[in-house]
C-alpha cells in the first residue's frame, strides 16, 4: 500500500484563498468535536454503538462544500458510508441531529431514533440513506447517475466507502455500469483508504498496488491523493468533480485517509496517536503560514466544544420512539 | 386474446407512456430480443443490462431514488438469490429513513416450473420474497390480472414484486383486456416482433389500451362453493380450478380463490370463505418447509380454529434441493393436477 | 463454566485437532482479534479474509471440493443475504451432481437481537435457512450445546448452518463442558486473548478437551410439563424457560423443548410433547411471515389436529422491516419475556 | 473488443509435433460431431435443452489434453461453465454421456437425469459440477487452490466461463481472492470471450478494452489470446499453466472463440455462418501442411457421425429415473 504523501512543504504558499481555508478549518474543527461528542455519548452510556469519520475531515468537508446542493437530479446525489459527518456538516446540517440519532430520540432525523449514529439520509440534499451493510451503494450509485444523465445539467452522482469494502462485488459493479460504452456515467467514485477493515489490516489482502488503478481497465479515469491534506483534497476533489460534470463520465478516486479513534466502539474508541492526525496538521500549516492564530483556533474549538455539550444535553432528555411506532413507514403511504 | 406475455409487454407499454415508467431493463430485455419470454418486446424505454443481477436490482433502487420510475427484470428468479441483501434494503429503505426515502420500483420475474427447466429454470420466489417486508408482491394468473397488476404496480410509490408464473405466460386468457384488439392473429401482428431480423420492426401498439387497475391486496373469487376453500395463485391456480370442476362433477361444491397479491394478500376474502366452508387447502409450488402456504395455514388456525372442520392442508413442492430435467422428477417434484384434485377429495371427506 | 463464545472456541480448537478442520476464516477471524464476539481466539487455522462474504462462502466451499473441512464464518447473519444463491447451491451440489460430490463445510454466523444492535445486527436467519434444501442447521441455547453440536457439524459431511444467538455468546453454561477446567477464571487466563498488544499472546487449552457431539436431529427435553408444551431455540429458548418456571408457580405445567437442531429436527419429540399436552406454543424472533415456526406448526396441524385442544400457536418477531435501535424499538419488535408468559398463560386458559 | 486473430500464415511451419495435431485435430472433431447430436436430438424432441460448447474446440480440447488428469488436490481442478464438452472429452470422457443427460435418462453419469446437457460433473477427475447460474464457479475456485496450494506438488485450479458474465461481482471476487500477498493462490482464470452474452452484444457493454486488463490492477499476469487457433490455444495455455504451477501465482487468460449455433437451444442451434468456425480453419491448414487430407478427416467425421448417432439411439431407449429418486442425495449419507 502507498503510504499518504506528507502535507506540501509548508514553505509553499496555500493555493486557496483565505476565507475558504478558515471556512474548511471552521468546518474540520466542527466535525471533529462532534465525533468527539458522539464518542464520549456513548462511554457515557446515552448510546449504545459509534462509528465515525475522525480522521477524515480534510477529505469530508471539501467534498461537501463542493457538492452542488439541492433536491432531484439536477443536483448531486451523496451515497455515502458511515464515516460521513464532515460532509453532512459541510453542507449545513446542525450537529444536534447526529447527537439525537447518538440517542435514538423520536427526534432523530435521519432515522427517528431506528439508525445507528453516522447513518445520516437526507432527501433535501439528495442524501441517499446510509446503510450498515459495506458496499452496497456502489450498486445503487449508478441509478441515481442515469436519472441525471438523462436529466441533463451538471449534478452528479458521488458514492463512497472504504478501502476494505472494495473487494465486494459492488465495487466491480459500480465499475462496470458506469464505464458501459452504451450510458458512460457521471459518477464520482470515491475510495477513503485508511489501510484497515476492522482488525484486518490491508496488506495480506490487496493485490493492487493502489486500488485506485482498478479504475483503469475500464478506461475510467483514476487517481490515488492524500486525504489528509484539505488543500490537496479540496482541488483534486475540483478537479474531479469538474470532469465528472462537464464530460459526464466516471471517475475513481481514492483518498488515503486515517482511522482515527479505530474502527467504532466495537474497538474502544480510543484516539490512536499512530495515525496522522489532519486536523493537528492543518492547524500547524495554517498557524505558520499566518491564516489563524493559535488562540483562535483554540477559541473556536472551545466554543464547539461548548455548543456541543448543550447539544448533547438537550439530546439526552428527548423522547425515545414510542413502541407502536415500529409500524410507521413500512411503506410510504404511511406518510 | 392476448397471451400474459403480450399483457405484460401491452401494461408497460401503457405505462411508459402514461405512467412514467422510465426504465424497463435487465438481461437481453431491450433489442433485439425484447426479453426471453418476449415480455418487453418492441417497448421504447427497454434496455439490456450488464449480466449482473447485483447491478440491475442496485441500478433499479438508484433509479428510484434519483426519481425514476423503473421496472427491472431478473431474467429467471433463479437468479434472484444473490441479490436478497438488495431487495431486504429496497424495502427498509423508507422505514430505515423514517419516511425520508421511498422507492417507486417495479421488479419482474418469471418463476416456477412447468418447461422443464431443470434445477436452474423452476425455482419458485414466493417463499422466500414474502419473508422480506416493505414490498408488495402479486403473482397473476390470467392474462388481464397480469396487465392490470402491472399497471397498479407501475403506479405504486413502494417495491413491488411481480412474478410472472413462466408456465402461463404462453397461456391465452379468456377475458379481454380493455383496448386489446378482437383478433388474436392481428394482435400477434402488431405487437410480436418478427422472427429474423428485427432491426426496421416497430410495434403498432393497440390505441385504446387503459389503466385497467386490479388494486394490490385484493383476491379475486373464481368460483363459489360451499363445502370446500382452496387458495393458490400462478401455475397451481388452473389446477385448482380444474380440480373444482372435477369435483363439481362428483357432487362436491368447492370455492376457489386466485390470491393474486400476496402481500399484502386479502385475509378478508380467505375468512370469509373459510368461515363458510370449514375446510381449507391451500396450493403453492414453492418448497414446503418455510413456505408462505404455512403462513396461511397459520393465520387460518390461529384466527379460525373453532370454525374448522378438519386440518387446513398445505399441499407445496417437495422440499428437495432442485427439479429434476427429467419428465418423471418434475412431475413428482412440484402438485400436479392429480395432487391437487386427490387433496382436495380427501379433505372433503375427512372426519374426525 | 465456559461461555458460549469459548465453547464455541474449544469446539474448533478440538475440530482442528482431531477432526480434520483445515480452515477458519472469515472476516477478522484470525489475529489479531479472533472474531467480533472472540469465538476464534488462538485458534491455529484461523485466518482473515477480504470483506467479500461470496468470496468466503465460495472459498469454503471450494475448500470443501478440494479435500479440506472449513469452518467459515459470516460475521453477521444480517450480511449473509448476498450469499443465498451460494448457500442454495451448496445445498444442491450433492444432489444436482447425482451423488457424486459432496461438501463437508460448516458456516458459523450469529444471529438474532439483543445486543441493540439496530437494523443491521439484529436479524434472525433460521427463516431464511430452513427453506433451503441439502443443508443442516443448527442453533445452540447453552454453551454445552454448542460445544457438541459444533463437534457434529465438523464431522458432517454435509453442509451445517450454525447459528449463534448472539445475546447468548457471553452467557456461561450451567453444565461443564467434559475438558474444561472446574474454574472459570482460570479457563479465562488459559484461552482468552489479552487486551493490548496481542503478537506475543498463545493460548493453553485445556487438554482434557474430547469429541464430545450432540448428534444433529434431536432435541433436548428442558422440563417435563403436562398442560402445555413450548417449543423454541436461540436466545427466545431461555425466556420459555423461565416462562415455565413462572408458570409452575401458578401451578401450571409446561413442558419446555429445546429443538437445537432446525433441520433435520426432532418430530418426535415434539410430536409425543403435543399428544400428551393437546396445547403448543412455538416461539421464535424471526419475523412472523413464511417463519420457520409456521412450518412446525403446519406439521402439528397436518399430523396431530385430532389431539389438540386449542389452536397451536406462534409467538414470533414483526413483520415489520429491521428492528429499530432504541430500546423501545426494540423491545416492541421481538419477542420478549412478558410476550411468552402471557401467551403460554393465554394458551394455557384458552377454552374453545 | 478485439478481434480474433487469423491463424497464423499457413506458410510458417506447425509448431506442434504431428501426433498432437491429430490428436487435436481428432478431439476437436468428436466434440463437433457430439454437439451437433445433442442439437439433432434436441431437435428431434429428445432432449428439452441444448446448451455447449461448438466453436469453442480449438481452445477447449487443448485445455483437457493439458489438465494434470486424476483425484485430489494433486492433481488440476476444473470449474468448468457449460461449454466445456471439448475439455470433458480431451480428459477421456466417453460421448455417450453427454447423450445421455441430454435425454435425461437415469443412466446419465453426470446428473443421473437431473440437470441440462453440458453440464458435466467428474470427481474422479476433479471436475466440479457445473452448474446454471453464471460465474459462481469463479466465486469456488479460489478454495481448491488454496487446498493444493496448501498440499504441495503442482496441482493447479482451473475455472473457465463467458465474457459476459465477468459482469457478475465473483469475476472481482476471483481476482481478489487469487491475488491477496498472504496467499496468492495457483489459479488459471479463463474468460472465452464470444463477445455475446444470449441476444447482448459485448460493445455496449464492456468498457474493457480487453476483459484481460481487469487482472493488471492485481499485478496478475494477464493476456488475451486467440481461441480459435488449437496451435495458439495450446501453446499459451501450456506456457499459463506452467507458471501457474510453478510459481503458485494466479493467471488470468482470455480467448476469443466463437458461438457457432447460437447461445443454446433457446435461440434456434443454427450454424451462425457469420462465425468464424475453427475446426474448418484448422483443417484447411491441416491439410495445406499435409498433416491430414481431406479424406483422412472426412472418413473420421464419418465415423464419429456413425458411432455417435449408435450411442444417441442407446441413449434413447434408456428409461428414465424413477419418480422416488427425487429423495436420493439430498445429504451424502444416502449414497
Ligand atoms: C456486507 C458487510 N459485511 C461486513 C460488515 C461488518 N463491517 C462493518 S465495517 C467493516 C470494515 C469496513 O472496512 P472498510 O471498507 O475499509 O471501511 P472503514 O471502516 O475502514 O472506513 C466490516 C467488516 C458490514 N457492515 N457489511
Ligand atoms: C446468474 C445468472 N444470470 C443469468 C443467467 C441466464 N443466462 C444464461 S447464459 C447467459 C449469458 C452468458 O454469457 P457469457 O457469460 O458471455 O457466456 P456465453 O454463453 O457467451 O458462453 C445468461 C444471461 C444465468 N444462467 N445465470
Ligand atoms: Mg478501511
Ligand atoms: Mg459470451
Amino acid at each position: 500500500m502507498s503510504r499518504p504523501r506528507l502535507i506540501k512543504e509548508s514553505s509553499a504558499p496555500l493555493p486557496l484563498d483565505r476565507e475558504l481555508l478558515v471556512r474548511i478549518h471552521d468546518l474540520m474543527v466542527k466535525t471533529r468535536v462532534l465525533e468527539e461528542r458522539l464518542i464520549q455519548m456513548y462511554k457515557q452510556g446515552h448510546g449504545y454503538f459509534w462509528i465515525g469519520g475522525p480522521g477524515e475531515e480534510a477529505f469530508n468537508v471539501p467534498l461537501g462544500l463542493l457538492m452542488k446542493k439541492g433536491q432531484g437530479p439536477e443536483y448531486d446525489y451523496l451515497h455515502a458510508h458511515y464515516r460521513q459527518s464532515g460532509t453532512l456538516l459541510a453542507l449545513g446540517e446542525e450537529p444536534i441531529g447526529a447527537l439525537r440519532q447518538m440517542k435514538n430520540t423520536a427526534s432523530d432525523p435521519y432515522s427517528g431514533g431506528r439508525n445507528f449514529a453516522g447513518h445520516f439520509s437526507l432527501r433535501k440534499y439528495n442524501v441517499a440513506p446510509v446503510s450498515s451493510p459495506i458496499e452496497v451503494q456502489y450498486s445503487i450509485a449508478p441509478g441515481t447517475a442515469m436519472m441525471q444523465k438523462r436529466v441533463g445539467g451538471d449534478g452528479i452522482t458521488i458514492v463512497t466507502g472504504g478501502d476494505a469494502g472494495t473487494a465486494e462485488g459492488d465495487f466491480a459493479t459500480c465499475l462496470i455500469w458506469s464505464s458501459r460504452p452504451a450510458n458512460p456515467l457521471p459518477v464520482l467514485i470515491i475510495v477513503t483508504n485508511n489501510k484497515w477493515g476492522i482488525s484486518t489490516s490491508a496488506e495480506g489482502q490487496h493485490g493492487e498496488t493502489r486500488v485506485s488503478e482498478r479504475g483503469k481497465a475500464f478506461n475510467i479515469r483514476s487517481k490515488t491523493i492524500n486525504g489528509n491534506d484539505p488543500v490537496e483534497a479540496y482541488t483534486e476533489l475540483k478537479e474531479a468533480m469538474e470532469y465528472v460534470r462537464t464530460e459526464r463520465k466516471p471517475f475513481l478516486l481514492e483518498a488515503n485517509v486515517s482511522r482515527l479513534y479505530g474502527h467504532s466502539s466495537a474497538s474502544g474508541a480510543n484516539y490512536v496517536s499512530e495515525e496522522l492526525d489532519c486536523l493537528k496538521q492543518f492547524e500547524t500549516r495554517l498557524e505558520a503560514d499566518g491564516v489563524l492564530t493559535r488562540q483562535q483556533m483554540d477559541e473556536l474549538r472551545n466554543r464547539y466544544t461548548e455548543d456541543m455539550a448543550a447539544a448533547a444535553r438537550i439530546a439526552r432528555d428527548e423522547p425515545l420512539p414510542a413502541p407502536e411506532t415500529i409500524w410507521k413507514h413500512i411503506f410510504a403511504e404511511d406518510k | 386474446m392476448a397471451n400474459m406475455a403480450q399483457a405484460i409487454r401491452m401494461a408497460l407499454h401503457y405505462a411508459e407512456e402514461n405512467l412514467g415508467v422510465t426504465d424497463i431493463f435487465g438481461e437481453d430485455v431491450g433489442a433485439p430480443l425484447g426479453g426471453v419470454f418476449t415480455c418487453t418486446q418492441g417497448l421504447k424505454t427497454a434496455w439490456n443490462s450488464p449480466l449482473d443481477e447485483r447491478g440491475i436490482i442496485g441500478a433499479a433502487m438508484g433509479i428510484a431514488l434519483g426519481g425514476g420510475r423503473p421496472v427491472a427484470e431478473i431474467q429467471f428468479c433463479d437468479y434472484v438469490y444473490n441479490t436478497i441483501d438488495l431487495l431486504k434494503l429496497a424495502g427498509n429503505t423508507c422505514w430505515a429513513s423514517n419516511g425520508d426515502w421511498n422507492l417507486p420500483m417495479v421488479v419482474r420475474t418469471p418463476v416456477g416450473s412447468g418447461i422443464r427447466g431443470s434445477i436452474y429454470h423452476s425455482h419458485s420466489f414466493d417463499a422466500t420474497m414474502t419473508h422480506i417486508p416493505g414490498w408488495k408482491v402479486v403473482m397473476p394468473s390470467t392474462p388481464l390480472d397480469a396487465y392490470g397488476l402491472l399497471i397498479s404496480a407501475c403506479k405504486e410509490q413502494n417495491p413491488v414484486m411481480f412474478l410472472e408464473p413462466k408456465a402461463l405466460l404462453r397461456v391465452k386468457g379468456d377475458e379481454r383486456i380493455p383496448g386489446e384488439p378482437d383478433d388474436d392473429r392481428a394482435l400477434s401482428k402488431m405487437i410480436d416482433a418478427p422472427l429474423g431480423d428485427r432491426s426496421q420492426w416497430k410495434p403498432q401498439w393497440p390505441a385504446e389500451l387503459e389503466a385497467f387497475a386490479i388494486p394490490i391486496g385484493k383476491g379475486k373469487l373464481l368460483r363459489e362453493g360451499t363445502q370446500l376453500t382452496v387458495v393458490s395463485y400462478g401455475r397451481t391456480l388452473p389446477l385448482c380450478s380444474r380440480a373444482a370442476q372435477t369435483l363439481a362433477d362428483e357432487g362436491i361444491s368447492v370455492e376457489v380463490i386466485d390470491l393474486r397479491s400476496l402481500w399484502p394478500y386479502d385475509w378478508e376474502m380467505i375468512k370469509t370463505s373459510v368461515q363458510k366452508t370449514g375446510r381449507v387447502l391451500f396450493v403453492n409450488e414453492d418448497t414446503e418447509v418455510t413456505n408462505f402456504g404455512e403462513h396461511l395455514l397459520r393465520r387460518t388456525v390461529e384466527e379460525l380454529f373453532y370454525s374448522l372442520l378438519a386440518p387446513p392442508r398445505l399441499v407445496a413442492g417437495k422440499f428437495i434441493p432442485g427439479i429434476g430435467l427429467a419428465d418423471t422428477l418434475e412431475m413428482a417434484s412440484v402438485p400436479q393436477q392429480n395432487d391437487i384434485t386427490d387433496a382436495l377429495r380427501s379433505l372433503a371427506g375427512e372426519q374426525p
